[in-house]
């Protein structure tokens, strides 16, 4: 019972964490259709840019989640005119080039990385490392409480900033029609660049929780690149919403998988689900996606 | 077809491999190019071919070539099974699950006993280069072949470009997409296959990371892309220049990571500036070589 | 192929991984192979009857693939007409080369490598320096069974899947049921999971060792999340990966109390006669080199050179090597039984372990306020272990 | 206020505008009327900067605008309600209303706006929460014009506006329309039903596969013979 | 004459919208029949349910006495369904001839016959000239005309055409209808969505009216044109002057 208790937190922390790499990229796919095969790499960099930050300039990796968040919104913003322009123009398949556009963006950063940084595994060290909060008989450790806290917080803060600004509203009404959106004044090239240099920012800040939950190296982002399909899949493509439940389910399933049958078939576990899903309902478990 | 005896066994392996590459490369070619469907997972097929061509040497005791006929046909029994559910879907869908079937294949090599897990196999040696670069050469042919003959010469090459260009009005015209679709990707994942088993027995020891790694899939992607794709030769002018460019960079040293970045820079700056690959500026000059359709769409364009 | 054009010094083919994903490992095999060529060219060549040859190192790097690593052992022997080739670091490598080195009849020995399953093929011209991982691994455990009192009763092995690591755990699991320690958990999780859950469930069994069998990544994530669990066993149990660098840099304080296991250290006591008399006099020289202290895989890649240095004094060969004379070196290597600054290094010609060096004894380390200690098992020791593990906040 | 002068418009390489000249005074309401596929939408298209034209200017209160992105356009004042409706049927209609006045910086500004439309429309203030998707098609075609209305435009290009309505529908479309014009509205209108068009219109352009053929005032054509026969059907 | 169409209680609604409303009609062979209706009456959605590119949620479509509801529309095509599309939608990098070409297999699958089944076709469809060219290159009034051959070159006996006469000019149009007449001529029922009444009217020998995807009358041309709930939902009073 206790396992079962620790297992569910366990579980539940994770998705917490994964839902904000899921939320920008889900939107980035519902706006602009683009599926950003880089999405574990901005992870990667944002967990690297925290450890040089803490490295040269001390302190607590948390005091720069907001420049980090600022730092990668800034870059994505710079690099999304290359991104529209491998998605548009007269290109036989706009959407699948803007797939293999970022498939190389993704080699790039990566390699990038790793000649860089090298093989070394790093690590930093906040100020919730190693502490806890005993949740009856489960035990709550604080850094993951802290992720979780800050996934959640960020997506509300996200969502209610879709719901209610003027950009939101802009935002949701071009995913629908874009050209319409235009005609009534929306700046979209520039819309769009800011929906992706939200989603990088995003991503980066949730690359400082990651790296200071597990360790840092080049090679961390594929996992991540398959968390995010994962959740957007199943979520339905581009339905922001449903990467809450989506990636709670991805959580649970993998702490269940590895406690109760084996850590071996977590993965093949996720795979296995995304396989039905798509299988059996392609739109998202709230068949919402398009 | 004789090997050349002149050439070292260095520069024959080398051009071994370059073959090799450029029959995996059209074999992405088909269902990437031809059909517009891009298969992010094309490596799990190769991975098939040379594990097929392992477990049934090593535990059944087989002799080489009939493994690479079982091979291919799991092979195509896999691609059966993943195109049905995602050939219906659009192209994105197919991407992310070709991509996840890729991973997932590495993950049951590594899990399984039979696969010997995260150790890898070690198949019978027999190094015996010249029959390899045979047996690749024959195979690349074949592979080029059928490409020809199925993908440019036949009613099915026709019905894969129709897809490409316009499913819908494909299907109205009589096409039936889906079949078609998942017969263009089991098609595609033979020549993959056969090139795993050939791969397993030349290196003689396989692992999940070695013939199922993201690596053997990144590579044919950007072979075909900066070849030209969807057209018969892309696939080889991209293999050979690549791979060649490749070795000689591995050979004059100097050379660390920054393959990844070569490769990613290179497919980013494909895709903004050359979408249409090395055969592109070919086609392109011949159609400047063509004065009657230039001077005619030039009338139009001014109306004179 | 033909006999190569005379020359007076010997030609090394060294296939590593210097780029790809095995770069960091591959770069310390090459500092080990530099430190041999280098110490040995500077004092005029390797002596054989009378006179000095030098040594030149040719390097193929294998870009860490298989596929590479044969294209690499090709080029070194027919473009460069090696004498003999140094190995690569990883296993996966190595079973590639191996059967390219075995196809041309060249000798080759790994000074790193050390997956069992190279051995089992049993080819005839590869060596390796280091006893395999299944051996080494159980020097902690023996220790913890048989110098510590109380003696611990129950194990949880959490290992990663990958062929290393899974025989550091499988080596904990035997070692575990040799001395009568009770396995309660064994449960091997892939490379870059969450392990979280798999540290929960095994926390769940309240064992009094957690061993871990991983590469210094992995240990260091579990060891974190044990810590945010507040999971407190007895004992910490790695092995190689505890005695890297990043792992103390990783962990900082969290680090102490950890056991592991290595095959040398610069503490050992060894005399030696052959390039470098003490274990000691390596590590100092090492550390004027390149700036750090060696570990044992720069320690068995330099032992792999002095291995061929002295079998060619003993055979009298002279560079360039004919066929004979290399089939007379893989005798000669076989039959060699020499001590070095690294240890007894005689390669086993029978057993599971064929051609890998016997003649090693695996070490239990500790790491003691803040430095990695010598604790066993037996007369190894060098101080006493440190058990049971204080809780967390008492460290 | 707004001129064409020779413009010429292609999709793909194939031309369907051929040196349009066009103009209209500040208060008027101009009408362009023309068989299917004659060209009416492509023209109001490459006003509103949708479609680069491929020669020709186009200059709107003294400054040229083609060769503009249509965002830039619309902030001059340009409102474009465009064929087919385009509401984002997601969205509810309030927020159709808000994307309307996206341009609009001060909030007295929106609420009157808002005031305003619905003042013109109160079936829309009704159904203010509902979806947009779920409107009927008239209440659909009543929410374009409102949402082209909200940024306070000076020119209000209006493609097809009866379309699939009904009739009694069309008859307070053109009552609004008329309203808006007194109000000091400019207006180009895009209509298939050219009898009314021309009925409110003060000038009116027919246009014929491309090219601009007769044009004059309203009342003019439509007592012109050849109008009569080809677009009122007499 | 026999019925080789029959649609019976057709419903499709997409969200909100009842695109198609209970809707039952049949087409005789050997016809050429009219669908009629304002714009978003349901008449491409229709034409998309008959040819399978849409699902009805409910009723049922006979073709030639054979129930084809919910098949895939390649079935339907080989079965002997044509259609164009409103918007046309050639394969852009691929020749004139290449395009009908991929519609020929569906009768041949040897590629010598495809090609002379299409040449036939494009000679039939005046765009011989251009067979050529690439499809990328065509203008409108040619693009029409490659719709309907290839919607042609799977030999059906059914042809549904999408507004392939809107667009054109008139001596365009006299040409488009000379050719629809041809297609008659050669045993092939047409059924034709058009607004275009000038080729409506003489063309057809019946007319099927939508409205807010119901039917709201069917019957010869020149009864329709004086129908009040027509000219009260579509053609409007000022037609009721002219006729
Ligand atoms: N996106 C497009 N791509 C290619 N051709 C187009 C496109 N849009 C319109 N056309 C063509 O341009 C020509 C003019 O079209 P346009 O839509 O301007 O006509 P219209 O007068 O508005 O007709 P309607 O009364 O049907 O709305 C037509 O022949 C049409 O087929
Ligand atoms: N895929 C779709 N999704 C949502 N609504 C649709 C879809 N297709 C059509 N509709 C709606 O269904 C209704 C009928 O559309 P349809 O295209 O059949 O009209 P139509 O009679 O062909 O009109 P037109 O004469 O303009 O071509 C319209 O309200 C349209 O907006
Ligand atoms: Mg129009
Ligand atoms: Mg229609």
């Amino acid at each position: 019972m206790e396992l079962f208790l620790q297992t569910l937190v366990d579980g539940l922390l994770i998705g917490g964490l994964i839902i904000v790499i899921g939320v920008g990229f889900s939107l980035c796919f519902g706006v602009m259709h683009i599926i950003d095969f880089a999405v574990g790499e901005w992870v990667m960099l944002g967990a690297y840019t925290a450890f040089w930050m803490v490295r040269y300039l001390g302190r607590d990796p948390f005091l720069y989640l907001p420049v980090i968040f600022f730092l990668y919104l800034a870059i994505g913003y710079l690099i999304y005119p290359l991104i529209h322009r491998a998605v548009s123009g007269r290109r036989h398949n706009p959407a699948l080039m803007g797939l293999v556009f970022t498939f190389g963006l993704a080699s790039l950063i990566k390699g990038g990385a790793l000649t860089a940084w090298g093989f070394h595994v790093r690590s930093v060290t906040t100020w919730l490392s190693g502490e806890s909060l005993a949740l009856g008989v489960a035990v709550v450790p604080a850094l993951r409480f802290a992720g979780f806290a800050f996934g959640v917080l960020a997506t509300v803060a996200f969502m209610l900033f879709l719901k209610w600004s003027k950009i939101g509203v802009a935002i949701r009404a071009m995913a629908q029609d874009r050209v319409m959106a235009e005609l009534l004044g929306v700046d979209t090239n520039r819309v769009s660049a800011l929906v992706y240099a939200m989603y990088t920012g995003l991503t980066g800040m949730a690359g400082v929780l990651i790296g200071a939950l597990f360790s840092i190296h080049a090679g961390m982002g594929l996992k991540y690149t398959t968390f995010a399909f994962f959740v957007v899949v199943l979520a339905g493509m581009g339905y922001v919403p449903g990467v809450i439940p989506a990636a709670f389910l991805l959580g649970l399933l993998q702490s269940f998988v590895t406690v109760y049958v084996s850590g071996r078939y977590t993965l093949l576990a996720v795979f296995f689900v995304l396989y039905l899903t798509l299988l059996v309902r392609p739109r998202g478990l709230l068949g919402r996606g398009w | 077809m004789a090997v050349p005896l002149f050439v070292s066994s260095f520069w024959l392996r080398i051009a071994t491999e370059v073959l090799m590459w450029a029959g995996l490369a059209q074999s992405w070619n088909i269902i990437g190019g031809y059909t517009g469907y891009l298969s992010f997972g094309h490596g799990a097929f190769f991975g098939i071919g040379a594990y097929t061509t392992a477990i049934l040497m090593v535990h059944a005791g087989w002799p080489f070539w009939p493994t690479l006929p079982v091979g291919a046909v799991l092979s195509v029994l896999c691609a059966a099974t993943i195109g049905i559910p995602t050939l219906r879907l659009r192209g994105a869908y197919f991407a992310i699950a070709t991509w996840a079937f890729g991973e997932a294949v590495r993950q049951v090599a590594t899990v399984l006993e039979i696969t010997g897990g995260a150790f890898g196999m070690q198949l019978p040696p027999f190094l015996n280069l010249p029959f390899f670069y045979e047996a690749i050469l024959i195979a690349t042919i074949l592979t080029y072949l059928l490409a020809y003959l199925l993908l440019e010469r036949s009613m099915f090459g026709y019905k894969l470009r129709a897809i490409r260009e316009n499913e819908i009005a494909a299907e109205t015209a009589g096409v039936d997409t889906v079949v078609t679709k998942i017969e263009a990707f089991a098609l595609s994942a033979i020549p993959a296959a056969i090139f795993g088993g050939l791969y397993a027995y030349l290196i003689t020891y396989i692992h999940p990371d070695s013939v199922l790694g993201p690596a053997i899939t990144d590579l044919m992607v950007v072979m075909v892309l900066f070849g030209g794709v969807g057209t018969l030769w892309g696939p080889l002018v991209g293999a050979t220049a690549i791979q060649l460019v490749n070795r000689l960079l591995w050979f004059l040293r100097g050379e660390s990571t920054l393959y990844l970045v070569y490769a990613g820079v290179a497919i980013c700056l494909v895709v903004l500036f050359m979408p249409d690959g090395l055969m592109g500026l070919v086609e392109r000059r011949r159609v400047l070589f063509r004065p009657r359709e230039n001077l005619k769409a030039l009338l139009r364009q001014f109306k004179l | 192929t033909g006999a190569a054009p005379a020359r007076d010094f010997f030609k090394v083919g060294v296939v590593t991984s210097l780029s790809g994903e095995l770069a960091f490992g591959g770069n310390v095999t090459k500092r080990g192979y530099d430190m041999w060529a280098d110490t040995v060219n500077q004092l005029g060549g390797i002596e054989i009857a009378g006179k000095r040859y030098r040594v030149q190192l040719i390097y193929a790097d294998d870009q860490s693939t298989p596929a590479t690593a044969a294209v690499a052992g090709e080029r070194l022997i027919t473009q460069e007409q090696v004498d003999f080739i140094l190995g690569p670091y990883a296993s996966g490598t190595t079973l590639a080369l191996a059967p390219i080195t075995e196809k041309y009849k060249v000798p080759h020995i790994t000074g790193s490598a050390e997956s069992p399953l190279i051995w089992q093929r049993k080819f005839k011209y590869t060596f390796g320096t280091i006893p395999p991982v299944s051996i080494n691994a159980q020097a902690p455990i023996q220790t913890l069974a048989q110098d510590v009192s109380p003696k611990p009763q129950t194990i949880a092995i959490l290992g990663i899947d990958d062929p290393f690591s899974k025989f550091a755990a499988e080596a904990f699991r035997t070692a575990a049921q040799k001395f009568g320690i009770k396995v309660v958990r064994y449960e091997i999780v892939p490379e870059g999971s969450d392990y979280t859950p798999a540290v929960s469930a095994a926390k769940a069994q309240n064992p009094d060792i957690f061993a871990i069998g991983s590469h210094e990544k992995a240990a260091i994530e579990m060891i974190k999340a044990a810590k945010e669990l507040k999971f407190n066993p007895k004992a910490f149990v790695q092995h190689y990966g505890m005695t890297t660098p990043d792992f103390r840099k990783g962990l900082g304080k969290d680090a102490e109390y950890v056991f592991g296991a290595s095959v040398w250290t610069a503490n050992l006591n060894y005399k030696a006669t052959i390039l470098f008399t003490t274990p000691k006099e390596y590590a100092e020289k090492f550390k004027a080199k390149f700036g750090t202290e060696p570990d044992y895989t720069e320690a068995a890649s330099t032992a792999a050179g002095i291995a061929f240095q002295e079998a060619l004094r003993q055979i009298k060969a002279t560079p360039p090597l004919d066929q004979a004379e290399k089939d007379a070196l893989v005798a000669a290597l076989e039959k060699l039984n020499i001590m070095t600054f690294y240890g007894p290094v005689k390669f086993a010609t029978s057993g599971d372990y064929y051609h890998s060096n016997a003649g090693l004894q695996p070490i239990a380390l500790q790491y003691q306020g803040g430095k990695l200690v010598e604790v066993g098992p037996g007369k190894l020791a060098l101080a006493k272990p440190r058990y049971p593990t204080p809780p967390w906040d008492r460290r | 206020m707004l001129v064409l002068e020779e413009v010429s418009a292609a999709y793909d390489g194939v031309q369907v505008l051929y040196d349009i000249s066009l103009r209209l005074e500040q208060g008027e309401i101009v009408c362009v009327i023309g068989a299917n596929g004659a060209g009416k939408t492509t023209i109001l298209r490459t006003i509103s900067g949708l479609l680069a034209p491929i020669a020709g200017r186009i200059w709107f209160e003294n400054t040229r605008i083609d060769r503009l992105p249509p965002h830039a356009i619309a902030r001059r004042g340009i409102a474009h309600v465009p064929e087919g409706r385009r509401i984002f049927d997601q969205l509810t209609v309030e927020e159709n209303l808000r994307m309307g006045a996206f341009l609009l910086q001060d909030w007295h500004q929106v609420r009157e706006a808002f005031d305003h439309v619905y003042q013109i429309f109160p079936i829309l203030f009704q159904r203010r929460g509902q979806r947009a998707g779920t409107l009927s098609g008239g209440e659909q075609q009543m929410l374009a014009i409102a949402r082209g209305l909200m940024s306070n435009p000076k020119l209000l290009l209006l493609d097809e506006p009866s379309l699939g309505l009904a009739p009694k529908v069309i008859d307070m479309l053109f009552e609004v329309i008329l309203n808006l014009n007194r109000l000091g509205r400019t207006i180009l209108l895009v209509e298939q039903n050219a009898s009314r068009a021309l009925e409110i219109a003060h000038r009116a352009y027919v246009l014929e596969v491309g090219r601009v053929t007769l044009s004059g005032p309203a009342r003019e054509l439509q007592e012109n013979e050849y109008v009569r026969r080809a677009y009122l059907g007499m | 004459m026999d019925m080789l169409l029959e649609v019976e209680n057709l419903k499709k609604s997409f969200g909100g919208v009842q695109a198609v409303d209970d809707l039952s009609f049949v087409v005789q062979e050997g016809s050429i029949t009219g669908l009629i209706g304002p714009n978003g009456s349901g008449k491409t959605t229709c034409f998309n349910l008959i040819s399978g590119l849409l699902r009805p949620d409910a009723g049922s479509i006979r073709f030639a006495g054979r129930e084809i509801t919910s098949l895939r529309p390649s079935w339907i095509a080989r079965l002997g369904i044509g259609r164009s599309f409103q918007i046309p939608a050639p394969f852009t990098r691929m020749t004139v001839l290449e395009n009908v070409m991929v519609g020929a297999f569906s009768r041949t699958r040897s590629l010598g016959e495809a090609s002379r089944l299409a040449l036939e076709v494009l000679e039939f469809t005046g765009l011989k000239e251009k067979r050529d060219e690439l499809a990328a290159n065509l203008t409108t009034a040619d693009r029409k005309r490659l719709e309907v051959a290839r919607a042609l070159s799977t030999g059906p006996r059914l042809l549904l055409l999408d507004e392939v006469i809107a667009g054109l000019n008139p001596t365009e149009v006299l040409g488009a209808m000379e050719l629809i007449r041809a297609i008659r001529a050669r045993g092939i029922t047409v059924f034709m969505v058009e607004h275009v009444m000038e080729a409506v009217l003489p063309l057809c020998e019946w007319v099927i009216v939508l409205n807010f995807g119901r039917k709201i009358a069917e019957d010869t041309p020149d009864r329709i044109v004086r129908n009040p709930a027509v000219i009260e939902a579509y053609l409007g009073e000022r037609f009721r002057a002219r006729s």
